[in-house]
């Protein structure tokens, strides 16, 4: 990985002296959630635990996970039903921190929007209803089924379509979809003209549902346990940091996104956190085999920091 | 020289085994296949790596996960990849006429091909994956979106190869077309198209396979069904085997897809193979 | 038409190729511009050209665009270079000897459908995230356009002209210099055009989904910010690159295949 | 652009006045013709000669409008010709390449019978008759690469035949066929002339064929052309192999030419140069 | 395949052994040739003809090792004809497309030489000398589709004057140029068969031409084809277009191969039916 990205940040004023420096590379996704280790890499946080970090952005899963897997990344960042299915089909992953946390009240920084004229008042009315999510059989689906099921609606009724996160304000203006699960910052680009939410499925399902989470292989994670740590480490003082300080963060999302300052000064912020929640993982675990993403219960014991 | 002698050979051995003459083709069509799946047989065996299964795994599940289900119209195989095959005739069908009516006008005329043609390389040149959203726009999240999707990526090749047909046509051929005044459509079935029919065949060829692939991006876009669909999310949720299973379908419809191919335009073009072949030993 | 130029193309010569391309493109901008103007769509969503322009100018003058720029111009063309390379050499070689022509068919039907984007953990796994990846991804896409188009060609040579060649016993180099090849030459030149599409778009799609850097990656985070104008002043980029990809094949095809009908009876006017 | 009457009282008069034609490709502007005025009458059979490589099939193709003419005009029946003209049949140079590859023997004879709305019938019959008329029935169904050269030059003779047209511009139609064929040929000619009252411009390089076939033959100089003698041919309306051809003015008329186009090679560009040399 | 050593001594016997030809490609086979033998010695200058689409083309091609035959054996010197041979130079029918439209009218007659490995500077000399033969000099720099069609064939014939064979096939190598041409063009091939020793088969539709150039005529039948009558010439080693045309058994060999031309067209197959038709 040939680190080109302008965004990358610069960790010379350390590595030139202290040549002792692990050289780590995470691959992370350009959205609001990973906020917290840019400002942790920015603020030397992982330098003083001796790890040169390198971000690399990527896609999604479908590039970061084979790429921790191969050992060209030692961290990886996703969100904890992804983890689960990588587990399910024997993928040796380890989760070693929290990432980020449903803030646990309205607003939250996802949730499933319609429009403002529609006939959908709560998460009940979803089912029968065609409603966009980022990915199939995953954390969205399975949190807004719960959701409507807690809300006395039928969960197996709702006809979920994929769209990706950023065609979704559009596809809800155009009538295209009834409803649509989006995260920040499109939610605000959606709520803006004129849609509401009706449903904070992650609130719904647990006030502190831990949504993602950074995990390594476990070949890594068992040779390498002290780099573990001092990653872990330096997340929970980047964590601190985020949480103390919103404004720092909406700075350094300007270093690796293109938000418009509108969206930005409105959008709401997730809850950083580094408490890794097990409570989570089971109820995540069991949402996935209640909504058939898979066939058997999930074993996610080696998945577990 | 050598090919040369090959060439001899193959006609010669062909001649004399006409009887043979369907068995040789089907040892040719499935000689090479074996010989690679068995290397990634031996290769794959005791590959522990998630992403490389062995194949005997792969094989394992495929069964399972395309045919098997309480009745034959529940399988995936009728639930998915026979919907992504209609999407891709109808899409390829529009390709094919458009493409090839495009191509003669742009093919035929200069100043519409100097107009037209920074316009469609400038579309030609933006990846599907960022011109899908603006299709959703347009067009909405059905089927249309896929089947356009699948055309616009299809027509290229057949446009391309339809202009670089028309433009090279024989002028001798042009010339007595024109003394006899063939014109409008007479002039294009019996001159404009056949003369260009084997560059068209040659898009047309190359238009299939990108029909595929163009049907798994299609997919990927608000998709509920379809082979590609399937594709991209076993690979989400990290069903790898499935997956592979998945990619060797895609293989599959395109090995079927270029038998049927051949058989029209073994027909379409009997007289320019004739032709190419009667010098060439007259047999 | 005929050997000179027909009647009817005696208008023609006054008007230069590539002031009607220029009216073509200002014909499409005028399109963009007024397709949000006229609330056919919403410009929250597809903002008109000016604004798109706006953004390209803005983002033009940062150095990060211009090395964007070039890392995507740079990987593109290596990744065209090696498709070309060994799509002429192979399709070549497989066109003129009948046996492996049968023998590898079915193997590049079944090869050819496979899209890349299913390569993509694959490519991640064997090369990493960087370059190599998304060169892979382009070559395997592109190849193909250039293979198919030359064994389409290797098989149109008039018989007579091979006729001539082997009755003077021309050597297989020779006979693939002088006779083969400039036959492909038209066919492979549609395939350069055909692939050089293809590379770029891979490249883009690579940098989008892999890599994350040059104009796809600066694309992807456009998008996943939601800053719709930008990303459509990326795709503006995509789609330049395109036309000036067209331009200089257009320009080779002029001097290389002076002599072949579709050129010769053109310029004649 | 011609009328369209039928039938022997057909008014196509071709009038070449002042033609030029330059051919400006690739490399240096080659003068193909200088400079050639004629007329030739409605019904009228002309022959072109000249050295190889003087303008003939340049003419030709101008005659027919799949040229244009550099300068000068090219009329026929008082209009300028500027496309292939109504009522027109052309036999070109390139006869292999003249043919449709992808059309059998009589598809290719048949097709511009459809484009002129020839019933069906009628076509059918047109077609029998005239591939009969050049020794190809029983090749119907045949298609041109399956023929020797000799062969598919009859095809395109008798595609022009069948076309029945108002004026026939042949260029060396009879250069690949045997001499006994090449004779029935030119008696085929002679007969669809007489027959039709059709206009005739026939370019050849055979002098004997050109004197036993035409009224007229029009003697070209080497490139850039001009005409170097517009000769007379007064053998009568009846011509038979045997007897025309051993007429004294046929023999005559041969030397003439001969050495008209003997001179014209050497390079010969008017009359009077043309008679200095022999 | 064959000796190559160079000069008049070559050893270039070519023996045609119970030849058959016939095609099977679509639709009903087509037997072109029924059964030839005869011989052509080394340096010995023979013509062939017969009427349009006998099989003459066909026969060439098969001598040339351009097509396989479907029975019998073709040998030159000795070893039987599976590919072209060394040495061997063929000027085809179809001369417009046998020259590459991508080379010059010079490449196109440099390239054979060049793949002959003749040093550089004798090769120019020999294109130089060739074109000029021809009455090319001048033209060196066209590319052939700039040409007219006689200029075209005689680009084909000064490719294979420059290089100088021991065999040389000619197929109707003169059909698209004017008598006068012609006749240089026949004492070029005369020239060049003395001075090489060269074993020359020669298909002609013009029985002048035949009788003129060759040592023998074969006159073959219609399709599908057996040899009619060999024809021996006996008009002496040197040849001149007056004299010679004018030799009383020039005239005599003349109407005999007219007539048995004339038997074959009318489909005698043997000298015993040809004979009984005149
Ligand atoms: N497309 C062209 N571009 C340039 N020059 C040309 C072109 N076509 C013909 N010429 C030149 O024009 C001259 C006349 O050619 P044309 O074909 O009319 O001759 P021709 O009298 O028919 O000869 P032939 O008897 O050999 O067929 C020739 O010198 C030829 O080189
Ligand atoms: N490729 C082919 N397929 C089928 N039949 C063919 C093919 N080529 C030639 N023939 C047939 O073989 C016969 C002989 O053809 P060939 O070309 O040898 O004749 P030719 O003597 O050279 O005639 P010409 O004097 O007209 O050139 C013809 O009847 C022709 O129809
Ligand atoms: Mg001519
Ligand atoms: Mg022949």
């Amino acid at each position: 990985a040939c680190g080109t990205s302008s965004e990358e940040p610069s960790t010379d004023e350390g590595a030139s002296d202290t040549t002792e420096l692990t050289p780590v590379t995470v691959g992370v996704i350009p959205i609001v959630d990973v906020a917290p280790i840019y400002l942790g890499v920015e603020e030397g946080f992982f330098e003083e635990q001796g790890l040169d970090v390198t971000l690399e952005l990527a896609q999604g899963g479908a590039a970061i996970v084979p790429a921790v897997v191969s050992g060209e990344y030692e961290f990886g960042f996703s969100n904890v039903t992804s983890l689960l299915l990588a587990t399910y089909n024997d993928v040796p992953l380890k989760a070693v921190a929290a990432g980020v946390f449903s803030t646990g009240t309205d607003p939250d920084f996802g949730g499933v929007a319609v429009l403002d004229d529609s006939d959908i008042e709560s998460p009940a009315d979803l089912a029968g209803r065609t409603v966009a999510v980022n990915t199939l059989n995953n954390i969205g689906d399975s949190t807004i089924r719960y959701a409507v099921e807690q809300d006395g609606g039928d969960p197996s009724d709702i006809d979920f379509v994929e769209m990706g996160f950023p065609d979704m304000p559009a596809a809800l203006a155009a009538g295209q979809v009834d409803a649509a699960w989006i995260l920040e910052p499109h939610l605000t680009r959606a709520l803006l003209p004129g849609a509401r939410v009706v449903s904070w499925n992650y609130v719904e399902t647990d006030p502190d549902l831990m949504i993602a989470a950074y995990f390594t292989s476990q070949d890594f994670a068992s040779s390498n346990p002290d780099v573990v740590e001092g990653f872990v480490a330096a997340l929970q003082a980047s964590f601190e940091l985020a949480s103390s300080d919103p404004a720092v963060v909406a700075d350094i999302l300007d270093t690796y996104t293109d938000i418009d300052p509108e969206v930005k000064d409105a959008m709401t912020l997730p809850r950083f956190e580094s408490e890794f929640s097990e409570d989570t993982v089971a109820l995540l675990a069991d949402l996935a085999l209640q909504y058939g993403l898979v066939d058997e219960e999930i074993d996610y014991s080696a998945l577990l920091p | 020289m050598s090919a040369t002698m090959s060439l001899k050979t193959v006609s010669k051995r062909s001649s004399r085994g006409r009887g043979r003459g369907l068995l040789r083709r089907i040892v040719m069509i499935v000689a090479l296949p074996l010989i690679l799946l068995s290397l990634w047989w031996i290769g794959s065996a005791n590959s522990t790596n998630f992403l490389n299964p062995p194949l005997s795994t792969i094989i394992g599940t495929f069964w399972e996960t395309w045919f098997t289900a309480d009745t034959f119209a529940d399988t995936r195989f009728m639930s998915d990849v026979i919907p992504s095959v209609g999407r891709i005739l109808a899409g390829y069908g529009v390709a094919l006429v458009l493409g090839i009516l495009l191509g003669v006008l742009i093919g035929s005329r200069r100043n519409l091909r100097a107009f037209l043609e920074p316009v469609l390389e400038f579309f030609r040149a933006i990846p599907p994956p960022v011109l899908v959203p603006i299709f959703m726009l347009f067009m909405g999240i059905g089927p249309e979106m896929r089947i356009t999707v699948i055309a616009i990526g299809c027509i290229w090749p057949i446009l391309l190869n339809t202009v670089e047909g028309v433009r090279g046509l024989d002028p001798v051929l042009k010339d007595t077309a024109s003394a006899y005044r063939l014109r409008g459509r007479r002039r294009l079935t019996h001159l404009v198209l056949p003369g260009a029919s084997p560059q068209i065949v040659t898009g047309a060829r190359q238009a299939l396979s990108i029909g595929i692939i163009l049907m798994v991006i299609s997919e990927m876009f608000a998709g509920r069904d379809g082979l590609g669909f399937s594709i991209v999310q076993f690979q989400r949720s990290f069903a790898i085997p499935e997956m592979w299973g998945g990619v060797i379908l895609l293989g599959l419809l395109g090995v079927i897809m270029s038998l049927v191919f051949r058989v029209i335009t073994d027909v379409i073009l009997k007289w320019y193979y004739g032709y190419l072949q009667s010098q060439r030993g007259g047999e | 038409m005929s050997q000179a130029g027909r009647v009817r193309g005696a208008a023609a010569p006054g008007i230069p190729a590539w002031m009607l391309g220029a009216a073509g493109v200002a014909t499409l901008l005028v399109l963009l511009e007024l397709i949000p103007r006229l609330g056919l769509i919403d410009p929250r969503f597809l903002p008109p050209a000016s604004e798109i322009l706006a953004a390209l100018a803005e983002s033009a003058s940062t150095a990060v665009f211009w090395a964007a720029l070039w890392h995507t111009v740079l990987t593109w063309a290596i990744g065209l270079a090696i498709s070309l390379v060994a799509g002429v050499v192979l399709g070549v070689v497989i066109g003129m000897i009948p046996f492996l022509r049968e023998f590898t068919a079915s193997t590049i039907e079944f090869l050819r459908p496979v899209p890349s984007v299913a390569l993509i953990p694959v490519a991640v796994l064997l090369l990493g995230t960087g370059m190599a990846s998304t060169l892979l991804l382009v070559v395997y896409a592109s190849f193909w356009q250039v293979l198919i188009q030359v064994l389409a060609g290797v098989q149109d040579v008039d018989p007579i002209a091979s006729d001539t060649a082997r009755s003077y016993r021309f050597r297989t180099l020779t006979r693939i210099r002088t006779v083969v090849w400039p036959t492909t030459l038209p066919y492979a030149m549609t395939g350069l055009r055909l692939a050089a599409a293809v590379a770029l778009i891979l490249t883009v799609t690579g940098e989008l989904l892999i890599s994350f850097d040059g104009i796809g990656g600066l694309l992807a985070i456009a998008r996943e910010s939601g800053a719709v104008a930008s990303m459509y002043a990326y795709v503006i980029v995509a789609g330049m690159l395109g036309v000036v990809v067209n331009i200089l094949a257009r320009w080779t095809e002029r001097r290389a295949l002076f002599w072949h009908p579709s050129v010769r009876l053109e310029v004649m006017v | 652009m011609t009328d369209t009457d039928n039938g022997a009282a057909n008014s196509a008069t071709l009038e070449i006045e002042s033609l030029g034609k330059t051919y400006t490709g690739r490399g240096e502007p080659v003068e193909a013709i200088a400079d050639l005025s004629f007329t030739v009458a409605a019904g009228e059979f002309v022959c072109v000669v000249g050295p190889s490589g003087a303008g003939k099939t340049t003419l030709l193709r101008t005659l027919a409008g799949l040229l244009a003419p550099t300068t000068g005009e090219v009329r026929l029946a008082g209009s300028v010709v500027d496309a292939p003209p109504q009522g027109m049949a052309v036999v070109l140079q390139e006869y292999g390449r003249s043919l449709f590859p992808w059309l059998t023997v009589a598809q290719n004879v048949e097709l511009p019978l459809k484009e002129k709305h020839v019933p069906s019938a009628r076509r059918h019959e047109l077609v029998r008759d005239a591939l009969a008329a050049v020794s190809l029935a029983g090749d119907e169904d045949k298609y041109p690469w399956q023929l020797s050269g000799g062969m598919q030059q009859r095809v395109a003779i008798a595609r022009a035949a069948a076309y029945e047209p108002q004026v026939l511009l042949m260029d060396e139609p009879f250069a690949a066929v045997d001499a006994q064929t090449r004779f029935e040929l030119e008696d085929l000619v002679r007969r669809l002339w007489k027959r039709l009252g059709v206009t005739v411009v026939f370019v050849t390089h055979d002098i004997d064929e050109a004197i036993y076939l035409a009224e007229r033959v029009l003697v070209l100089s080497g490139r850039p052309t001009v005409l170097l003698e517009d000769v007379t041919v007064d053998l009568g309306d009846e011509r038979d192999q045997l007897e025309t051809r051993s007429h004294a003015e046929f023999a005559r008329l041969r030397t003439h030419v001969y050495e008209l186009v003997q001179a014209a090679k050497k390079g010969a560009r008017s009359l009077g140069e043309a008679h200095l040399s022999h």
